[in-house]
């Protein structure tokens, strides 16, 4: 059952607030406290919002399981992808060879609480971009078949 | 199209608390580094397409008028600030005396949209001895517990929002806010 | 990438392959079924041939080490580190290199055979995915040299496990033993973990040999020592903790079984490579002590597991009794060896050879009762029941089934000249120098396993054909294979046994015992 | 000083509020004081210089855990039997 | 001694939050308050490896203000990242477990649930 | 023989290919007795038919022994140990972890008395 | 100078709120004067205690022009709002949940949502 | 500087009181209202321990956590509301 | 009697784990030479102020993979359980 207008229309206005803060969380991962798995949670904890406040026939078919799975396949697939990358290379598994690397991406970092580069660390904003998709896929996902199994026994 | 106009509504909203989060970062503005506003401007769009059918979710085109926001911060540090202050005293008044006569109320809300029903709730959460216990989903109606509730007025079959606050007429603001 | 360089990176490869087809398994699965058919065939044999590869390698060439993110390949310590390990470090010696044998055997021969007998149940994108993150798990802890990344490969194992072990909820029974599997597997798990923190919190180090080249051997060490052996040897179902055992492997489906024995072999290893590699060869170190503990958890195994097994009614109940049993043969006989590790000459004299038993069991073990419950799984696959009492006469329909339930029988209740003989021998012999009431007790289970097999061969096989199982014919061909595989494993290292002992016992003995080796190979110098 | 002052008391009300959660007969109950269990826990790591781990906790502790606790209880029943 | 109990109060409070996780998990019966043992110890379990990495007067190993090099331990910090995403995974699964418990036995006592003994 | 084929195990050695042969000898000598046998036996007849303590079998495989029945005699002999060690498999939960915890408990006290 | 007192102030006030909203979810009755405390002087106080830390990074702000004190600024509003939405809606939930069990108000002198419910 | 930590203590001290009203509270919907209490208590401490410590991004972390409670206390009260 | 064993059992863990926690001295780690080559190079090698994130992506990357990994496996195990099974697939052990 859907929870009233006031908690519905609160979860509606924090669910993208939820997301962007989340996106926040994850891109300044190397900068400030976060990174992929706390953004990721924040992520799914919006998605969360979603599934209480409104009736869960609603919310299933808003939010499809298959695109979640998705998302945590392919997430951990980057993840896995960003750390054969050195491979090919010639460096060894996990090899963070983009930093320090001097085009784009590997530029040295400032001091400061938010220096603002968000392109320093070499590989590992994008690996925190990857964990985050694939906590967000997991999380939520797990919610969902938890309250699918709470509704079908009935 | 309305489609497209709540796409653009919750990533403009996305894209200014982006901003927010991360002022001080560099020197545009003396608060924001120009990385930070393309990223902001990239993770705003994917909010906006993620969260569109949330956000604005009945095709009200309150939020798109910037006037309303500023009203809306002039409320919120106005006349919300003042009736919440005079909430707490009512409240510790309360406490440290401990004389109450709760009792459920009904109360006429007037409001049409989504938000403007919220922004009355929330405010009348968190202003004198007044707390939202139940809504009507047909009429708006909120069903609201106040803490003392003056001599006479239970017998009233509802009463008018505006009597719920002090000092301002706050259900006016409301409306001009969000509707 | 050319050949040299992916051998350089054989050990990255061994997680990375097996991962990769468990995260894409989900995907490809959602497309068809045969397509996810040939994907996992395609991955497991890429991860047997990677794991064989790399086994062969640190057989010619010695200990392999990998370090993960270094700035160059090879280099294990940075220049300005001031010669400490900073990243992890995979360490795979002899012994590691035997354990990923093992597993790349039983993983191939038990997939081959899931892709035909789980083929009537639904989830399967799950089961196949589950079934590589177990292999994943089972790999990363028989190859790791670090702490810390050990507990998280035994959580994967774990978890991985219970899922597995849940995965025919059949009317809730399953579900409780994976439930059972998976709380005492996390208190397990919470008990390394607490223990790796109190090892950090002194010496400040994850990796394994700079653990063991900083140990004091405070009080603080001996009650880390006590949490992580108790855990181990919870999860490789020594006995007074073996209750788990029973449950878990008697509801499981059958290809998974035979994983899960190799998964708490994998157990094993971890507990022999904290009782030799880290805390072994310390001045302080009590060898009698904690080789009578191992000693004793061994023969208690091995007497009330198999004692456990004979009056049990359910197929596969009983052989996780055996399985339960059969562990006490490892346990007794490395225990031996920890035993004497302080005392050079009875070392040599007979605590190596018990030793080298003792680890020859393992694979032994994991190739016979493998095929073990591959016959069991055969059996359920056609008749749909485990209940000894109401099996019977299937020996006329289903000869191959006989035959590789009668190869891996004899096997385990120490016929020559199948592979349990050979090491049975050796434990019997060396133990018999130690103390001859323990030899003898090795014996008497001996025997008692051999009759209980009998009981099974009876039960199952003979008699008059059964007019339920009219129906019940030989299973199809890809089952047969798996089992195939692990049987001729079986009369191999039972008719060449010396063979295996040189190539790989003997090295994975000398590398368990030689503690030094084992610090130097990372931090140099000794 | 009165930083230790603070960590003793957090560190009681952590006592305290994981003795309440094993106390509680009635689940729901129980699965209250383990969300001020772990608000309470995010709160000591934030003291010890740990703001990674606060986070993680506070998102994954107090967010997620009630919620699949809540979830599982309504699975299966709020009240522990008596003996 | 009470000055040793003072500055150590952190582990010993881990100690105590320890065991009333143990005791919920031997004494209780219903599988749901078991699992609120197991996710009360695993708090402590990442409380203690956090201490363990305090340093006195430390600050956060972040660098946001001036380099120093004071800072508390980062590696117990990434160790418990990994603990805490490890025992949520862990408590959803054991606890859609004992859903599938509930809706097959009609049950989550562990004195009752046991078809499997012997 | 060949060194692949005898496995030394210190104090003795272990020749799978020897015990082939004589495993190999032992069938031709059973072999060589069965053809001793009497020449008038014939399929399908009164001698074939199975007997169980001088009565007929019973049909359907009813003389087939049930497997908890097989070894009787020796859980009768048993069964004062049977009898302890069957009630300690319980089943439950909480005893399993009573005894993972009891046996952590007594090696911490032997670890830190000796 | 100012400042510092403004600071102090705020800081006092807000906790002085704050202690009179957990002696009022001590002292009163029933579910829904307690929520009246807990909202309401709790989130007060918690609002006038965030109020000093933005007068104290403003006036950093202006006395060092540090773009970091901004950023303290702009978060705390941030976490100030969501704190005061969220109470608001989270007391509301709770308030409706707590009716719908069936705990009434009570005391109480008219309760006119159990008569429409009915 | 004193007052800020000073004040920290006070709000730790008042999060235990509240807790006599998780332990008491006849009903679970008063647990839940202490445990709101508790919660905007946290938010508080937070926000002014990062003024404590000088880190300015520490207050992300109260962000999260007026964020991330809120659903815990939506699911405890749509369970006790009997609507989930 | 089964109350009284396992609270034996309890005292004598919580007796070993209190000497441990009074053995250990908080708030000053003897030895940091790990943590500090992490503090001194971290951000020079990786380019991230995060030491934290520097340890969990980049010097110990292959936890954080495992890490994943354990939350892949739980889904897929939740996902297991709450799959839909096809009639007949239920066994009923005897």
């Amino acid at each position: 059952m859907k929870m009233t207008k006031i908690v519905r229309s609160t979860a509606d206005i924090f669910y993208p607030f939820c997301l962007i803060f989340g996106f926040y969380v994850v891109a300044h991962g190397h900068l400030t406290p976060g990174g992929g798995f706390q953004g990721g949670a924040v992520i799914a904890t919006g998605a969360a919002l979603l599934i209480v406040a409104r009736a869960y026939e609603d919310i299933s078919q808003r939010i499809r399981k298959n695109a979640l799975k998705l998302c945590e396949s392919i997430g951990l697939f980057m993840f896995l992808a960003a750390g054969l990358s050195g491979l090919f290379l010639g460096h060894p598994f996990f090899a963070n060879w983009l930093a320090q690397a001097g085009s784009i991406f590997g530029q040295p970092v400032a001091w400061g609480p938010n220096p603002g580069d968000l392109n320093t660390a070499g590989l590992l904003p994008l690996m925190n971009i990857a964990v985050g998709i694939e906590v967000l896929g997991g999380l939520s996902i797990i919610l969902l078949y938890m309250i699918s199994g709470v509704k079908e026994k009935e | 199209m309305s489609n497209m106009i709540s796409f653009f509504v919750t990533s403009i909203f996305s894209f200014v608390v982006y901003l927010l989060l991360t002022a001080g970062s560099g020197s545009v503005l003396r608060l924001w580094s120009s990385q930070e506003i393309m990223a902001g401007a990239v993770l705003g769009l994917i909010t906006g397409f993620a969260a569109r059918k949330f956000f604005c979710s009945q095709r009200q085109s309150a939020p798109l008028n910037p006037l309303r926001w500023i009203t809306a911060v002039l409320y919120v540090i106005g006349p919300f600030f003042i009736e919440m202050a005079k909430a707490n005293v009512d409240v510790a008044y309360r406490v440290i005396t401990g004389r109450i006569r709760p009792g459920i109320v009904r109360v006429k809300s007037g409001m049409k949209t989504d938000l403007g029903t919220l922004m009355l709730a929330n405010s009348i959460t968190l202003t004198p001895g007044t707390l939202t216990v139940g809504i009507d989903e047909e009429t708006n109606d909120l069903f609201v517990h106040m803490i003392n509730i003056p001599e006479g007025t239970e017998a009233r079959e509802s009463l008018e929002a505006r009597e719920v606050f002090s000092i301002f007429n706050c259900p006016a603001w409301i409306r001009r806010i969000a509707e | 990438m050319t050949i040299s360089s992916i051998a350089q990176h054989l050990p990255a490869l061994l997680i990375a392959v097996p991962l990769l087809t468990a995260f894409l398994t989900p995907l490809i699965g959602g497309v068809n079924r045969t397509l996810r058919m040939l994907w996992v065939a395609l991955g497991i044999s890429a991860t047997s041939a990677i794991g064989l590869a790399l086994a062969w390698k640190v057989f010619t060439t010695g200990t392999v080490l990998y370090v993960f993110g270094a700035a160059a390949v090879g280099q294990v310590l940075p220049m300005d580190s001031g010669g400490i390990p900073i990243r992890i470090i995979f360490e795979v010696d002899a012994f590691s290199a035997l354990m990923i044998v093992i597993a790349s055997i039983s993983a191939f021969a038990i997939t081959m055979y899931s892709l035909v007998s789980e083929s009537e149940c639904s989830g399967q994108d799950g089961f196949y995915a589950l079934l590589f993150l177990l292999v994943v798990g089972i790999m990363g802890m028989v190859a790791t040299g670090d702490l810390f990344n050990f507990f998280v490969f035994l959580e994967i194992s774990s978890l991985a496990g219970a899922a597995l072990v849940a995965y025919r909820v059949d009317k809730g029974v399953a579900v409780e033993a994976g439930l059972k599997y998976a709380l005492l597997s996390t208190l397990g798990a919470l008990c390394v973990l607490i223990a790796i923190g109190l090892l950090f919190a002194q010496y400040n180090a994850l990796n394994l040999a700079t653990l063991a080249s900083r140990l004091q051997f405070t009080t603080l060490d001996k009650i880390a020592l006590a949490l992580l052996i108790v855990p181990l040897a919870m999860k490789c179902g020594a006995v007074p903790m073996h209750f788990w055992t029973p449950d878990t492997y008697a509801t499981a489906p059958s290809s998974i079984t035979a994983l899960l024995v190799v998964s708490s072999q994998a157990s094993l290893y971890g507990l022999f490579r904290v009782l030799f590699s880290l805390y072994g060869h310390l001045v302080q170190f009590n060898y009698a002590t904690f080789g009578w503990f191992v000693i004793i958890l061994g023969v208690l195994s091995m007497f009330v597991g198999v004692t456990m097994a004979i009056p049990q009614k359910d197929v596969k109940r009983l052989m996780a009794y055996h399985a339960v049993s059969q562990t006490g043969y490892m346990l007794l006989g490395v225990g031996v060896g920890l035993a004497v590790l302080g005392n050079r000459s009875a070392l040599n004299a007979y605590g190596l050879t018990a030793m080298a038993g003792g680890i020859f069991h393992i694979i032994n073990h994991a190739m016979y009762k493998g095929l073990l419950f591959l016959t069991a799984g055969a059996i359920f696959y056609r008749t749909g029941t485990r209940n000894l009492n109401k099996l019977g006469g299937l020996g006329h329909t289903m000869p191959w089934t006989m035959v590789f339930f009668m190869i891996g029988a004899l096997a385990i209740a120490g016929i020559p000249p199948f592979n349990g003989f050979a090491s049975k021998l050796m434990i019997y012999e060396s133990v018999f120098r130690f103390s001859p009431f323990l030899s003898i007790v090795a014996m008497v289970v001996s025997i008692l396993t051999l009759a209980s097999f009998v009981k099974v061969f009876h039960s199952i096989f003979m008699g008059p054909r059964r007019e339920e199982f009219a129906a019940a014919r030989e299973v199809p061909a890809a089952m047969i294979f798996g089992m195939a595989l692990l049987a001729v494993v079986v009369m191999l290292f039972g008719l060449f046994p010396q063979t295996f002992i040189d190539g790989m016992i003997t090295p994975a003995v000398t590398a368990l015992v030689d503690r030094g080796a084992y610090i130097s190979a990372i931090l140099g110098g000794h | 000083m009165i930083l230790l002052a603070i960590h003793i008391l957090i560190l009681l009300g952590l006592i305290v509020s994981a003795g309440l959660a094993v106390y509680f007969k009635d689940l729901l109950s129980a699965a209250i004081a383990l969300a001020a269990f772990s608000l309470l826990l995010s709160i000591e790591f934030y003291l010890l210089q740990a703001p990674d781990v606060a986070i993680a906790e506070a998102g994954i502790g107090a967010g997620l855990t009630t919620a699949i606790f809540i979830i599982a209880i309504r699975g299966t029943k709020r009240f522990e039997e008596n003996e | 001694m009470l000055s040793k109990i003072l500055i150590n109060f952190p582990l010993i409070a881990v100690v105590l939050i320890a065991m009333m996780g143990l005791s919920a998990m031997v004494f209780k019966r219903n599988i749901v308050k078991i699992l609120m043992g197991v996710t009360i110890l695993e708090s402590a379990v990442n409380l203690f490896l956090v201490a363990t990495g305090y340093r006195e007067g430390g600050i956060a190993p972040i660098f946001t203000n001036a380099p120093s090099t004071h800072m508390v331990l980062p590696t117990v910090q990434a160790l418990t990242l990994t603990s805490i995403v490890i025992g949520v995974a862990t408590s959803a699964m054991m606890l859609s477990f004992a859903m599938i418990i509930y809706k097959k036995y009609g049950t989550v006592d562990v004195r009752k649930i046991r078809k499997l003994k012997g | 023989m060949d060194v692949a084929w005898t496995m030394h195990t210190g104090f003795g050695s272990w020749n799978p290919a020897l015990w082939l042969a004589a495993l190999l000898i032992a069938l031709v000598v059973a072999l060589a007795i069965r053809a001793l046998g009497r020449k008038d036996y014939r399929k399908n007849s009164a001698q074939t038919k199975p007997f169980i303590s001088g009565n007929e079998e019973p049909a359907h495989g009813g003389g087939h022994i049930p497997a908890s029945n097989l070894y009787w005699g020796f859980l009768e002999s048993m069964k004062a140990y049977y009898e302890r060690l069957v009630p300690l498999h319980t089943g439950m939960l909480g005893d399993y972890l009573v005894w993972f915890l009891g046996v952590l408990a007594a090696v911490l006290v032997i670890g830190l008395v000796i | 100078m100012i400042l510092n007192v403004l600071i102090w102030a705020a800081l006092l006030i807000g906790l002085f709120f704050n202690a009179l909203g957990v002696i009022g979810i001590l002292r009163f009755p029933d579910v829904y004067t307690r929520l009246h405390a807990d909202t309401k002087a709790t989130t007060f106080g918690s609002i006038f205690t965030s109020l000093a830390v933005m007068l104290y990074g403003v006036s950093q702000f202006f006395s060092t022009t540090d773009g970091q004190y901004a950023a303290l600024v702009f978060h705390t509003i941030i976490a100030v709002i969501v704190l005061a939405v969220t109470n608001a809606t989270g007391a509301h939930a709770i308030a409706r949940a707590a009716h719908k069990r069936g705990h009434g108000p009570n005391p109480s002198v008219v309760d006119r949502l159990k008569e429409t419910s009915k | 500087m004193t007052i800020w930590i000073f004040s920290v203590l006070v709000m730790v001290a008042l999060m235990l009181l509240a807790m006599i009203r998780l332990f008491k509270g006849p009903t679970s919907a008063d647990r839940v209202v202490a445990l709101d209490a508790i919660n905007t208590l946290v938010v508080a401490a937070m926000i002014v321990l990062g003024v404590v410590f000088k880190q300015i991004i520490f207050i992300d972390v109260a962000i999260i956590y007026a964020l991330l409670s809120f659903v815990g206390t939506l699911y405890i009260s749509k369970y006790l509301g009997g609507e989930l | 009697m089964r109350t009284a064993f396992i609270s034996a059992i309890l005292l004598i863990l919580l007796g070993g784990f209190i000497y441990l926690a009074s053995d250990l001295s908080f708030g000053n780690p003897a030895v940091t030479d790990m943590d500090d080559y992490f503090i001194r190079h971290g951000q020079e090698q990786c380019g991230a102020n995060n030491i934290v994130t520097t340890v969990v992506f980049d010097y110990r990357g292959f936890d954080t993979l495992g890490e994943a990994t354990v939350l892949f496996t739980a889904v897929l195990g939740v996902g297991i359980m709450f799959r839909k099974l096809r009639k007949g697939e239920e066994y009923e052990n005897d």
